[in-house]
């Protein structure tokens, strides 16, 4: 049994955004509605037929695609297959240990890749190069590098921008010039937290670590829900939800317009 | 074709469970245990705790931690799968664990453990829903205490329609599929999770119709622990 | 090194279940050589090609079937292959912990799998699908539910129960018609354990807990032996495992009504 | 045919053991050590301690545990062996602690671990029986203090015909296998398994061949340890 | 052909270096952080410490203990890598994390683990002397006490000349590689390897070219040094 | 993270080592550049394609060679492989644990291993079977049966002198008779520890656990360098580092003798 870890935070710390939050105010003095400023770098790794480093506030992630050739699955023998994980190393934070993914960093990879997946971001149906025999399998990789919270919209918006230019590795298998790995358009992710019943997007390190209940949900283009994830051990009210995903259609739009620079 | 003149391919209309089946206390061994059928699933919850928390240095000097464990057993599905946790049942085990935590008054038990381990024997969708559900059962049986019984139920769309509880046709054919645990008393979300493609008014719907699922399964969660109560009273 | 965990009965128990001994008594007032009331079930899992539920006294323990196509061992091309796995999961025992198989489960998958193979209750040389190509490979696997002692005996019945009724799943693989798994006739196993010079079939938890011997049996429908297993950290005289042997015979025929019924 | 005009494949006569060789005190670091060739088998059997047991949670305040790890080189067999344990050895590795157990004081020696490291360096064919009686001379040149010296033997059965000690070739082709380890002072049974197929009497005809096998391989298990005894005075 | 005119494939004389940037203090969270390009090589270097090893009975009461931790993301090599360590990784782990200790005063603190974390984001042969070199800094940047910042670089050989600093493809195609690191004040050798064939005087040559790389290098370890310093005072 | 074990040597013992070292005298009483006595036994494991048992000293490793049949390397289609494991089993040390090989392990083996593979000992070129279908893989496995120190010298002897005389097991699989491996010249390896600035070859255990800094280098028949490792917290000076070459390079010379007789 996974045990999840107890997070320790000092109780003067507690109390200081306690206070902050009663009055409508955060930590670093942003809005409810306000996220860190975002920064996106594509193609930063050589190596990878794709990347985008991400930063969000102090938070940093670097997403890297690679493409290898396997065998489709028995039930969609004419499509490519995908496959989504996280790393959380302890070069990112004091609190992250080696070892196989915990939890937490399955969660993360798991959550970013529904939002994929569920948007059709990726066009899996031109990915087949013989039927039933071989198809590209597209490797998502997620490596943290710098935690200060919010790593669920950074990876998201890594992984989007990194499939955004990513190619098809024909070359190295010896089938001709490379190509534009096809996508459609990407999936946004927007996350909020609550504590002390103030709910705020785009929540720091401190936030995340007093934070009751956590919100993420991926919109496509119109706006539409793709993917959701309640988590943490607190509670949200009905009409927090719904007040979430609106407030989420807003941001997904702002942040789309950084994907599409 | 999955919903035809509003009758599913099961029968069922938009708005309909699949037949459910609850028993408290089936267990000789657990301090709380549950059997339930939801449709094709059979599942079986056990609770221990709380109990001491070991290896010392995981206790919570301030309350009981629950660990919830979702566990598939290798024949429960059609090819087997391999014994031990992977991805999708640690993903489960985690929110499962948060929901629950989400009702249980853990502050009164600190340097503690609560473990539900949740055995899905025999599977046909909505596992998770109906995990959660027998896991609360199984923990009103161990005199855990908790602030609501919570509950759990699935909507989805298929063929364009809201319906409730995705049978396994739905869950892999249809658009949609939106699981959500409740505390019913105030209607508080403890899960949800969502896959699929939803508009804001759809994901309303959906929503509403959801909570209405869990609202009807939590009387027979109510029932099983009465059940179990008159069985003692009756022995 | 796999350090064999320490069983803590408390001294009040043990003196009390010694007092009783000698005087030929059981903690539960069964005589030396009765079996608990056993149950099977059938058929209690839809998705398995075959189960069944068995309880002897307050242990359960549920037996699924499942077959898959695989490649036949080198040395047997004509042959399907079996193999026999047991989980003791946190659900059934407070001392239960998750995690890969430990030694006591390994040795109960064991021994029940020598019961099945030495018997030949499953006519693997029917199994053969293409001869040195692909084969059908019989699962068994063992997943006990409540634990109040001798798993041996329960998962062995629930094992010759669950594949009595099972079935080949063609349809699944478009093969044909489903049939019958080609069965002979079963083992039946009957445990014993020793403690303070007294032996007992049939050992429930605390008398497992205080046991010094543990012996195991499993005969064929001749009453020939099949499969034996001393277990735990104290002996038997060869008088006593004659003894234990003769025992058997006379449970193994009642059990295997019960199978036949 | 394994057998013809009561002579075995190999020439032995049906109640007739594979040479064998004992030597003691062979290593220079564990606190006892044993190596041994039956028939084609070679193992090093070494003890290590009593010591204290590590983490102190695994300790029995009561009395020393046994562990005894027997392990198959990865090059001992004809396809190659991965390293590590794997689910034979696991339980070989079991049935081999517990039936070391039995003969040591281990309440002499409470908090502590008696390691038994048996390593099978070339197989063929009863190497669990010839790693008990490795690991049991080792014990004893540990200074272990035992009540006896265990002692381990199969007898068999090979073309309807009961022999001791079982070649590969016997129990690959043969028709019942039943390795047997005894304290050959009282001949109480230590350990006990078989595999096959025996009629009641053809259990015990067996059971006592493996017991005489048990006691001659006995005294070639004293004899090594005084051998070793005597170099120590002639040194 | 890997050398033509004494000039190689990329167009550098045999003593050339690739190009190197290095950058100190990048990360927020570690105590001490490095970015380092050289050649293909991208890496990213923090460190973690002196703080409480745990669990305790791993603590040396004399000293601390110097960690290092090289991995490759899964997307750095052409062929994409599992995660998690493999053999190679965990040689170098060591060779490293014994490099590091030899210049790092760790009898100042007792008890206590310096972790050294060394992530290859993009590979281009040469990813050991790298991570070292950037750990160096990494280490410098968080403050821990050294005798001399370490540095490393590697010689090798190909169609028989001795040259500075392989590339991937030398790498493969050549004939020698020899990874070193030293103390720059007084060229004590901390980490040396070796794999190829190379006589004895070429040995000598290729020793005395890595060592001239490394001082090379460790100008610009400096100057990344300084400048965070810069930047701070700027600031 | 692999935390290298701490180890413990009184320090009675240390000081009295130290002492020693200061005249330049080694605590078994031998020179500075004296090995132990070493033995080589060749052929004892019968299963084993090739074997050898080496001392030195109270230092006994097994070395066991297997072959098998498998697919060669995309990038040396017509090339056999090999591999070599160590174990460091709690047999031979009461500091060795059991468990998955930890980094000494890994580090002992990938050492031995580069000495043979740069060397070209074995002709892998000659291991081709089917070209990019079938090749002979060599599998060096590395026994450790007594631990007292420079199990890199000890394991390196025992894989050249198993190798020097295993076969093709051409016969098992049917393939024709067994025929020699192919192998040219061995490599021989000299190990040196430096304590208290004193070097020494071929260090016994006492030495090793004080030593502070260790070195390997692997020799072909030429005297010229085919592999190289430093070890330990320590460090050389570039002439200690050429020294031991140059040492290395006349003990090598007379283990050589060794290995042909």
């Amino acid at each position: 049994m996974d045990i999840p870890e107890v997070k320790r935070v000092s109780a003067v710390k507690r109390d200081h955004l306690a206070r902050l939050a009663k009055e409508g105010k955060r930590p670093d003095g942003r809005g409810p509605d306000e996220y860190r400023p975002i920064k996106i770098e594509r193609n930063v790794i050589k190596k990878a037929e794709g990347s985008a480093r991400v930063k969000i506030g102090n938070t940093m992630v670097l997403a890297g695609i690679k493409l290898e050739v396997g065998e489709p699955y028995p039930d969609s023998p004419e499509e490519g297959a995908m496959s989504t994980s996280a790393e959380l190393p302890p070069l990112a934070s004091p609190e992250f240990e080696p070892g196989p993914p915990k939890p937490d960093a399955i969660e993360l990879a798991r959550v970013v890749d529904r939002g994929i997946r569920e948007s059709k971001y990726i066009q899996l149906d031109k990915l087949c190069i013989e039927p039933g025999e071989k198809v590209w399998i597209v490797f998502i990789d997620l490596h943290i590098l710098d935690y200060d919270g919010n790593l669920f919209d950074a990876c998201s918006l890594a992984a989007s921008a990194a499939l955004q230019k990513a190619v098809i590795p024909n070359e190295r298998y010896g089938f001709g010039d490379n190509e534009p790995l096809p996508v459609t358009s990407p999936p946004v992710s927007c996350t909020f937290v609550k504590y002390e019943n103030f709910i705020v997007v785009d929540p720091n390190l401190d936030e995340e670590q007093i934070a009751q209940a956590r919100f993420t949900v991926a919109l496509d283009k119109n706006g539409d829900i793709r993917a959701m994830q309640k988590g943490l051990k607190g509670s949200f009210t009905i009409d927090e939800i719904k007040n979430n995903i609106k407030r989420a259609q807003i941001h997904a739009q702002k942040i789309r317009k950084l994907l599409e620079e | 074709m999955l919903i035809k003149d509003g009758i599913r391919m099961d029968g069922r209309k938009p708005d309909e469970l699949r037949p459910i089946k609850i028993e408290a206390g089936v267990l000789y061994r657990a301090d709380g245990s549950c059997y339930l059928e939801w449709g094709g699933n059979k599942i079986m919850a056990a609770v221990y705790g709380p109990r001491e928390a070991l290896p010392r240095h995981i206790q919570d000097p301030t309350k009981a931690i629950v660990n919830a464990r979702y566990n598939m057993a290798s024949f429960s599905v059609e090819e087997r799968k391999r014994p031990g946790p992977d991805r999708r049942s640690t993903e489960i085990s985690k929110v499962t664990s948060e929901a629950l935590e989400s009702v249980i008054f853990t502050e009164l038990f600190p340097r503690t453990t609560i473990d539900v381990c949740i055995e899905v024997l025999d599977a046909e969708a909505g596992t998770r829903c109906a995990g959660i559900t027998a896991a609360a059962v199984a923990l009103a049986d161990a005199g855990i205490p908790m602030r609501d019984l919570p509950v759990a139920c699935a909507a989805g769309k298929i063929d364009g329609t809201i319906v409730l509880d995705l049978s396994s046709e739905e869950d892999k054919e249809g658009e949609a599929d939106l699981p959500v645990a409740i505390a019913p008393r105030n209607e508080e979300i403890l899960l949800l999770q969502m896959d699929g493609h939803l508009t804001y008014k759809e994901f309303e719907e959906a929503l509403e119709l959801a909570i209405k699922g869990c609202k009807e399964v939590v009387k027979l969660q109510r029932k099983a622990l009465l059940n179990k109560y008159k069985t003692f009273e009756v022995e």
